[in-house]
């Protein structure tokens, strides 16, 4: 019995794929199998991977990328191996596919109100290299949050351009002039170029001259952070691939849609040194009421809405 | 010196010698082209003893998993369809001297119409007529793509190098935002053209996963190959290619010619996006660019523009990113030694060629 | 809306167009050098990768950009010493070689960063800028133009000096007929290899200054595939440019500002995809082609290896 | 190794020797154990069919190749000639049989060319030293004029200019009259006969006798890469030229008395009242960056008739040939064929209609180089019958017709795989003429038909010319030479900045007349 994850990237990336991959490996020794990486696959034709994966003897192949969900529920069927795959809240087959959609929205949504706190320039920034789902929700959320906590806090929203996952420079540059506009908070999101934002961060004063601040998503890059690191919206997908595995002895597997919040904190934010006491707790109690549910957070995945939202908050 | 034809007699004769030459010329051409594969390899070799890891057992992965295992074949027969079309429409492209480095935007275009296309197709009418009307479009969209640098280049002589570069800038964007805007599934979060169901895709071979793709991409090389070097209108293609004012000179509409060329090659890569859609992907996603036209370039050089040697050299190129993704996975390689490994393979067999062609000149000295 | 576009927001626009057409000026006016000498340098990708790469490590060893500079264009060039080896001394084929090498490249610097830097991504410190006194006080402009690394100065220097050498000098000479008609050259007692070695090494070592340009600047740091095409880009400029450095100089910022357009127009809430905006540049230069397209001056010995008396 | 029977020879005074010289190419020995002994004050004639090995020894005086076997002495010592620089330093300057200029420079960027790389090109330095050089050779050039902008003669004396400015001791001539007028090339011999007097030495190529004859003091004789004779000049001076010229024919083609090219044209009778085949009327053709335009240019040509058309080249010639074959676009006039028009029929179909151009740049547009000579024979027929049916080649049938034209047009090639760049010049115009006069002929143009070709081949392409118009056909004959007007023509037309000037009959003093119109004056 063994377990394979696939990611696009490699797993060192204090993002997205380390998280999976990670997540997969603490899943994987709690249910004692083993488990199978293969990482780096890009975003092309995983059905090779995929294909061979299954043969090698997997009993669950974890898609860990939007641009699997076409490929891996096919392979589920060719080969009767279940997969898991995210972005597809639709594509549940029972005992086949399992979905994840991910959303760290609750954590983001509180990552906003934790930013219109901490904004000295009442101005904060959305900087993301793309516009997948996941990423749109966490962005709509943060707006959401600034606007909640403080509306006259502006937010600025930049994409860096097409297929910018890997594009440091325009990290760097797009940040540059996110905070040139005023923000001192910046929310990034991005895979390879968000160490350009970081990096934007460290070198940019903000108007008042003081700090900016960043606040990342999914990962923990603590132990790279120079000091500007204001928090992170992290993510811990082992319960859902434990769930899974669960699901899969259970004979369940494929029939729920699995998610991440910040009531069995799977998704938090990442408390630092640079939040005060004080702040911190208050965005403890906002925890609390959006895991009560008396603040509702929807998340909103669509691009195009996500930028409509951006305009009306901008406002 | 000068050496008198004596033709009908030596015509035959000629042949016959022509014939032993030929399976000699095989021989050797094999030998040229595993020799330099093997010090490539060997090469490589010692990149990986740098980093800790085993060649011999890397090279054992590449080849079990991109060959000799039946999955690995498959995959690797599987992966040839697009490129073999893409060989095919630079080959005709090159043959005729022109450059046509456009290939992914026109790669991009098919395959997003195709995808577009084929879904709705497959509702209205038979699977088969689907596929054929999705082929058809995905063709023409990359001729029409294809149809400014061809004016450009025909009437006004602009180099057809930065062109079609351009376009290939502006086709990859363009795909991308008719998949965002235009052609976006409804129904998922992420956006992609809507799926062909896998039944309604290209038929695979014999029960196995590989694409019948495969059949039509070998078929497209070898029609080519035939045409370009069997036919009136190849020769005239040729004659462009390599004497633009000869052909003027003889006659051939150049301007006409020029057109027809970066019809064909732009409409065969078309045919490769199609062909990589229908018979594998089933849809396209945004920011999908598996990038093939670049790696194919230098392949179809080494070919000398041989339909038949492309053909091989796909394989091994496919062999090589088939096996060696895999290979790394196991090994804990990252993925990207894969073009490390193509990289050198491709200067050794170009530095192979030299040596070869220094040998046979100083050998007739 | 108006208020979003404050002068400081403006500046930070062009300042962000201007570093993101360093690069491609550098290796624009770098393959301009090997396509006068008619060499065809479809390898500059990979050079500005070697570039980035080894600027990166020799900046953040030493902690000091101008050794990053320096290992840079070293990287740079010792990529063209290769593609150099093979095209001009034995006279490969250019297409295949340079491809080969910007495969390789990518390659390379993706597995040395993995091993080297995929845990720490290491970043280096704020740029030091060199401020012109007084024109930097022009508002917009000024802090734009004016406030910029000493490099940015010496590249738009760099752009008249290669327009004084390709005019004013027996190099220049040298190099045009190098690629418009070897042979002469040969006849006239200069060594048509050594001209487009020269050449060739020049353009490593500009696209390799490009490439840790655009890491240790442009990024701070360096990631996998970071030149994201930048050397195609300087390629289409420099085949644009018919052989005059101003237009590479003139190109690289028209792409530079499209980039800055992208952000400038989400910041104020414009609803274009990014898509669309980046081909902006690109139809800007189809639509001129069109209208104002003749045959491009481009070298008749471009990318035919020399060899003395072949026939 | 060679005969070294002349070693002795290497006389102190010797400019430049070689010694038992031998290179080899792929399947050639181009040069076969050759002595020669170059001196200052002469000019030494090298002179030798197509493919003797003539251009392949000044290849080795100008260091772009080093012989296989033998040695080369400079002033007395033994030197290997290691590069075109060297061979420079060494003061041997040399005009390539194929033109090395860069057409994308001016003249004096030309000339300044090899300077020390890091240096401002000296342009005034420059200046001055081409005046002075100007004024003692008595020719003029255009400093400032890109290269691409003159025409073929005025490049040879930027060529010649060139090896002067560089204090050449040595200059070296490689077939240098092939582009110019009669004039042009009594001006070179005086001037190559002004240079030896100020002491150089002068290695002068050429096919033509009379030239070897009226401007040599030595000649050497080259066959098959051997040297097979030479005239000595003691017994040079000692000789008429009608005699050196037999002797030399001696030399070179084996006994035989009389000059060949001397050749009397013989008297053909034209039908004067048979409709013209072909007939200009007010052609005109708009002037491009890189060539003159054509104005008022009316003729006509009978059957059976032979129109020449003389002038200096650059003149408008090759686009009057090329207006006529359909490639280059007409801004004006008619031409008709058989009475019917044909200015607006494409290059296919003029020659479908029975018009056919052979053109001066053999391997430039005539041919595709690297295709065999086979394939070449049919490149305006591509797409015909029987050779190609239903699209696809017939290979039986075109090699089958191929080898026929082989030994019809006696063209000597390995084979008809060959490439036809392989070929010598002389037998790719064979290919050439045996394509033009493919059945269905009826208007034929030639373009500086000759050039290039050795005496042979020269005589052998004139008598088909002479063939073509006896068949009934109309031929419009362009060339730069005009003892080969002369000898063949009915009429000669004068092109001078791309109008006729005038039509002479060629009668007694057609050769006056004509000459009297080449330089601007009324016939
Ligand atoms: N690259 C080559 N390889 C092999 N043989 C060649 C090559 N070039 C020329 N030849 C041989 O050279 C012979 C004569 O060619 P060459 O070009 O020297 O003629 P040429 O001396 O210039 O004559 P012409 O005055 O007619 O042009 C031919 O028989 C041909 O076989
Ligand atoms: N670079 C080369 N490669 C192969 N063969 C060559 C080369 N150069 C010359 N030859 C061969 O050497 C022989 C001598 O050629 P060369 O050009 O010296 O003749 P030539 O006497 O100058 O003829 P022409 O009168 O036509 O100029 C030819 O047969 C030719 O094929
Ligand atoms: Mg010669
Ligand atoms: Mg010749």
């Amino acid at each position: 019995k063994s377990i394979a994850i696939l990611t696009p990237e490699e797993g060192t990336d204090y993002g997205w794929n380390q998280q999976g991959i990670d997540a997969a490996k603490a899943a994987a020794k709690a249910a004692g199998v083993e488990v199978v990486v293969a990482q780096g696959l890009g975003y092309g034709d995983v059905r090779p991977t995929l294909r061979e994966l299954a043969s090698d003897g997997a009993s669950l192949l974890i898609a860990h990328a939007s641009g699997y969900n076409t490929a891996a529920p096919e392979i589920a069927k060719e080969l009767k191996v279940p997969v898991a795959i995210v972005d597809t809240p639709t594509g549940l087959e029972k005992g086949l596919v399992a979905d994840y959609t991910l959303s760290g929205h609750q954590g983001a949504y509180l990552a906003g109100r934790l930013a219109a706190k901490m904004s000295r320039s009442k101005s904060v920034g959305i900087v993301v290299s793309g516009e997948p789902p996941s990423w749109n929700s966490q962005s709509a959320a943060f707006a959401q949050g600034v606007k909640a906590e403080n509306p006259d806090v502006k937010v600025t929203y930049a994409v860096i351009g097409p297929a910018a996952y890997s594009d440091a420079a325009g990290g760097k540059r797009v940040t540059e002039s996110v905070i040139a506009s005023g923000a001192d908070i910046i929310f990034g999101q991005g895979n390879g170029s968000s160490f350009g934002m970081l990096q934007a961060v460290e070198t940019t004063k903000a108007g008042d001259g003081g700090k900016v601040y960043f606040i990342d998503v999914i990962g923990d890059k603590t132990p790279i952070d120079k000091g500007f690191l204001l928090s992170s919206v992290v993510w811990n997908i082992e319960p859902v691939y434990a769930a899974m595995i669960a699901d899969l002895k259970a004979d369940t597997f494929g029939t729920k849609s699995y998610s991440i919040g910040l009531k069995d904190d799977s998704v938090k934010l990442l408390k630092t040194a640079a939040i005060p006491d004080n702040v911190w707790t208050e965005i403890q109690a906002l925890r609390e009421d959006v895991i009560s549910g008396k603040i509702p957070v929807e998340p909103v995945y669509d691009a195009a809405a996500v930028r409509a939202l951006m305009t009306s908050v901008a406002q | 010196m000068s050496i008198e034809t004596a033709p009908s007699a030596s015509a035959t004769a000629l042949d016959a010698t022509a014939a032993v030459a030929t399976r000699r010329d095989i021989q050797h051409r094999l030998l040229m082209t595993l020799g330099p594969i093997l010090a490539a390899l060997i090469i490589a070799g010692c990149i990986l003893l740098a980093v800790g890891v085993d060649p011999l057992a890397y090279y054992g992965f590449v080849l079990e998993k991109g060959l000799f295992s039946p999955l690995g074949i498959q995959q690797t027969l599987t992966r040839m369809a697009p490129l073999l079309f893409l060989a095919a429409g630079l080959i005709v492209a090159f043959r005729a001297g022109m450059w046509n480095l456009g290939g992914d935007g026109q790669f991009l275009l098919g395959a997003v119409t195709a995808a577009a296309s084929a879904p709705l197709f497959v509702q209205v009418m038979p699977a088969w007529l689907a596929l054929f009307c999705s082929f058809v479009i995905a063709m023409v969209v990359a001729m029409i793509w294809s149809l400014l640098p061809a004016l450009l280049r025909a009437y006004q002589g602009v180099n057809e190098i930065i062109t079609t570069l351009m376009m290939t800038f502006l086709g990859t964007s363009l795909a991308n935002v008719l998949v965002k805007l235009v052609f976006r599934d409804p129904g998922t979060t992420v956006p992609q053209t809507r799926t062909l169901p896998v039944e309604d895709r290209l038929p695979r071979l014999f029960g196995t996963t590989i694409t019948s793709g495969l059949l039509l991409g070998l078929a497209a090389i070898i029609i080519v190959h035939l045409v370009m070097t069997r036919t009136a209108f190849g020769l005239k293609l040729r004659i462009v290619g390599a004497n633009p004012r000869a052909a003027i000179h003889s006659g051939l509409g150049v301007p006409g010619l020029t057109i027809a060329v970066f019809a064909i090659s732009a409409g065969l890569a078309g045919l490769a996006g199609a062909v990589d859609i229908l018979g594998v992907q089933g849809n396209v996603r945004a920011d999908w660019n598996p990038a093939y036209g670049l790696a194919v370039i230098p392949v179809v050089f080494l070919a000398r523009m041989n339909g038949f040697a492309a053909i091989g050299f796909v394989f091994l190129l496919s062999v090589l990113s088939i096996g060696g993704e895999s290979a790394a996975r196991r090994l804990g390689v990252p993925k990207h030694f894969t073009l490390v490994l193509v990289s050198i393979v491709l200067i050794v067999l170009a530095l192979a060629e030299y040596i070869d062609h220094r040998y046979n000149q100083s050998r007739r000295a | 809306m108006t208020g979003l576009f404050s002068e400081v927001f403006l500046s930070a626009l062009l300042f962000g167009a201007v570093t993101a057409a360093i690069p491609l000026l550098l290796a624009g006016l770098g393959e301009q050098m090997s396509e006068k000498a008619g060499v065809l340098n479809i390898g500059i990708e990979g050079m500005m990768l070697a570039g980035a790469y080894l600027g990166f490590v020799g900046a953040f060893y030493s902690g000091s950009l101008w050794l990053g500079f320096l290992t840079g264009a070293g990287g740079g060039m010792a990529v063209a010493l290769v593609m150099a080896l093979l095209c001009v001394r034995i006279g490969l084929n250019q297409i295949v070689i340079g491809i080969a090498l910007t495969l390789g490249l990518e390659g390379l610097t993706a597995l040395l960063h993995h091993f080297q830097f995929s845990r720490s991504y290491p970043r280096l410190p704020a740029v030091d800028v060199t401020v012109i006194p007084l024109l930097s006080d022009i508002p917009v402009i000024g802090p734009a133009l004016f406030k910029q690394h000493l490099i940015v100065y010496l590249a738009v220097a760099l752009v008249f000096g290669m327009g004084y050498i390709y005019r004013r000098t027996q190099l220049g000479l040298n190099l045009q007929a190098a690629g418009d008609k070897p042979a002469a050259l040969d006849v006239a007692g200069i060594d048509v290899l050594r001209t487009r070695t020269v050449a060739v090494l020049t353009t490593g070592a500009l696209a390799g200054l490009g490439g840790a340009y655009l890491a240790n600047i442009g990024a701070g740091l360096f990631i996998p595939f970071i030149t994201n095409g930048a050397g195609f880009l300087g390629i289409v400029l420099a085949m644009l440019a018919r052989g005059r450095p101003v237009w590479v100089l003139f190109g690289a910022l028209l792409f530079g500002v499209c980039l800055s357009l992208t952000t400038a127009m989400q910041v104020a809430g414009i609803n274009i995809p990014t898509d669309i905006i980046q081909m902006l540049p690109f139809l800007a230069v189809m639509i001129m082609l069109v209208l104002f397209g003749r045959r491009a001056g481009l070298p008749a010995a471009l990318g035919i290896p020399y060899e003395r008396g072949a026939r | 190794m060679g005969s070294l029977s002349s070693l002795s020879g290497a006389d102190k005074r010797d400019i430049v020797a070689l010694e038992g010289v031998t290179k080899r190419f792929p399947g050639v020995v181009a040069n076969d154990s050759v002595d020669l002994a170059i001196r200052p004050g002469e000019v030494h004639v090298l002179l030798g069919e197509n493919g003797a090995g003539k251009s392949t020894l000044i290849g080795m005086l100008s260091g772009l190749q080093q012989p296989d076997e033998g040695r080369i002495l400079v002033d007395g010592e033994p030197t290997a000639i290691t590069s075109p620089r060297h061979a420079l330093a060494l003061g041997i300057g040399t005009v390539f049989q194929h033109m090395m200029l860069v057409p994308t420079l001016t003249v004096a960027e030309n000339l300044l060319l090899g300077g020390p790389w890091w240096q401002r090109p000296k342009t005034e330095e420059l200046e001055a030293r081409v005046a002075g050089i100007t004024r003692t050779l008595g020719i003029t050039v255009k400093l400032h004029a890109k290269v691409s902008e003159l025409s073929l003669g005025e490049q040879q004396q930027v060529e010649i200019l060139r090896a002067m400015v560089r204090n050449s001791r040595l200059l070296i001539l490689d077939e240098s009259t092939s582009m110019l007028t009669p004039k042009g090339i009594d001006e070179l011999g005086a001037l190559m006969r002004r240079l030896v007097e100020q002491g150089l030495a002068i290695v002068f190529i050429t096919h033509k006798l009379k030239e070897a004859a009226a401007f040599g003091d030595r000649i050497s004789v080259l066959k098959l890469g051997r040297k097979v004779g030479e005239i000595p000049p003691e017994r040079f001076r000692a000789l008429g030229e009608q005699a050196i010229i037999s002797e030399i024919v001696e030399l070179m083609f084996g006994k035989q008395k009389d000059d060949p090219e001397a050749a009397q044209r013989p008297v053909r009778t034209i039908h004067a009242e048979a409709a013209p085949l072909l007939r200009v009327h007010d052609l005109a053709v708009a002037p491009t960056d890189d060539a003159p335009g054509l104005s008022s240019i009316s003729f006509d040509i009978r059957p059976g008739e032979l129109l020449g058309i003389a002038g200096i080249d650059g003149n408008g010639q090759k686009q009057l040939a090329e207006a006529l074959a359909g490639q280059r676009a007409t801004a004006g006039g008619s031409v008709r064929l058989e009475g019917a028009s044909i200015e607006a029929l494409s290059v296919g179909e003029r020659r479908q209609k029975g018009l056919r151009y052979l053109t001066d740049d053999r391997l430039g547009e005539g041919t595709v180089g690297t295709f065999p000579v086979s394939i070449n024979f049919f490149l305006k027929q591509v797409g015909a019958a029987p050779f190609w049916r239903k699209g696809v080649e017939q290979r039986a049938e075109i090699d089958q017709r191929a080898a026929q034209l082989v030994r019809e047009y006696d063209v000597r090639t390995p084979s008809l795989k060959t490439p036809v760049a392989r070929l010598s010049g002389g037998n790719i115009q064979k290919v050439l003429l045996a394509r033009e006069l493919a059945e269905g002929a009826k208007v034929v143009i030639f373009n500086k038909p000759t050039y290039g070709l050795d005496l042979a081949n020269t005589l052998a392409s004139r008598q088909r010319i002479r063939d073509t118009a006896a068949r009934g056909l109309a031929v419009l004959l362009i060339s730069t030479d005009l003892e080969e007007l002369l000898s063949m023509c009915d009429r000669i037309a004068v092109i001078a900045n791309g109008s006729l000037v005038g039509t002479v009959e060629n009668v007694d003093d057609a050769r006056t007349k004509v000459g009297r119109l080449m330089i601007g004056l009324a016939a």
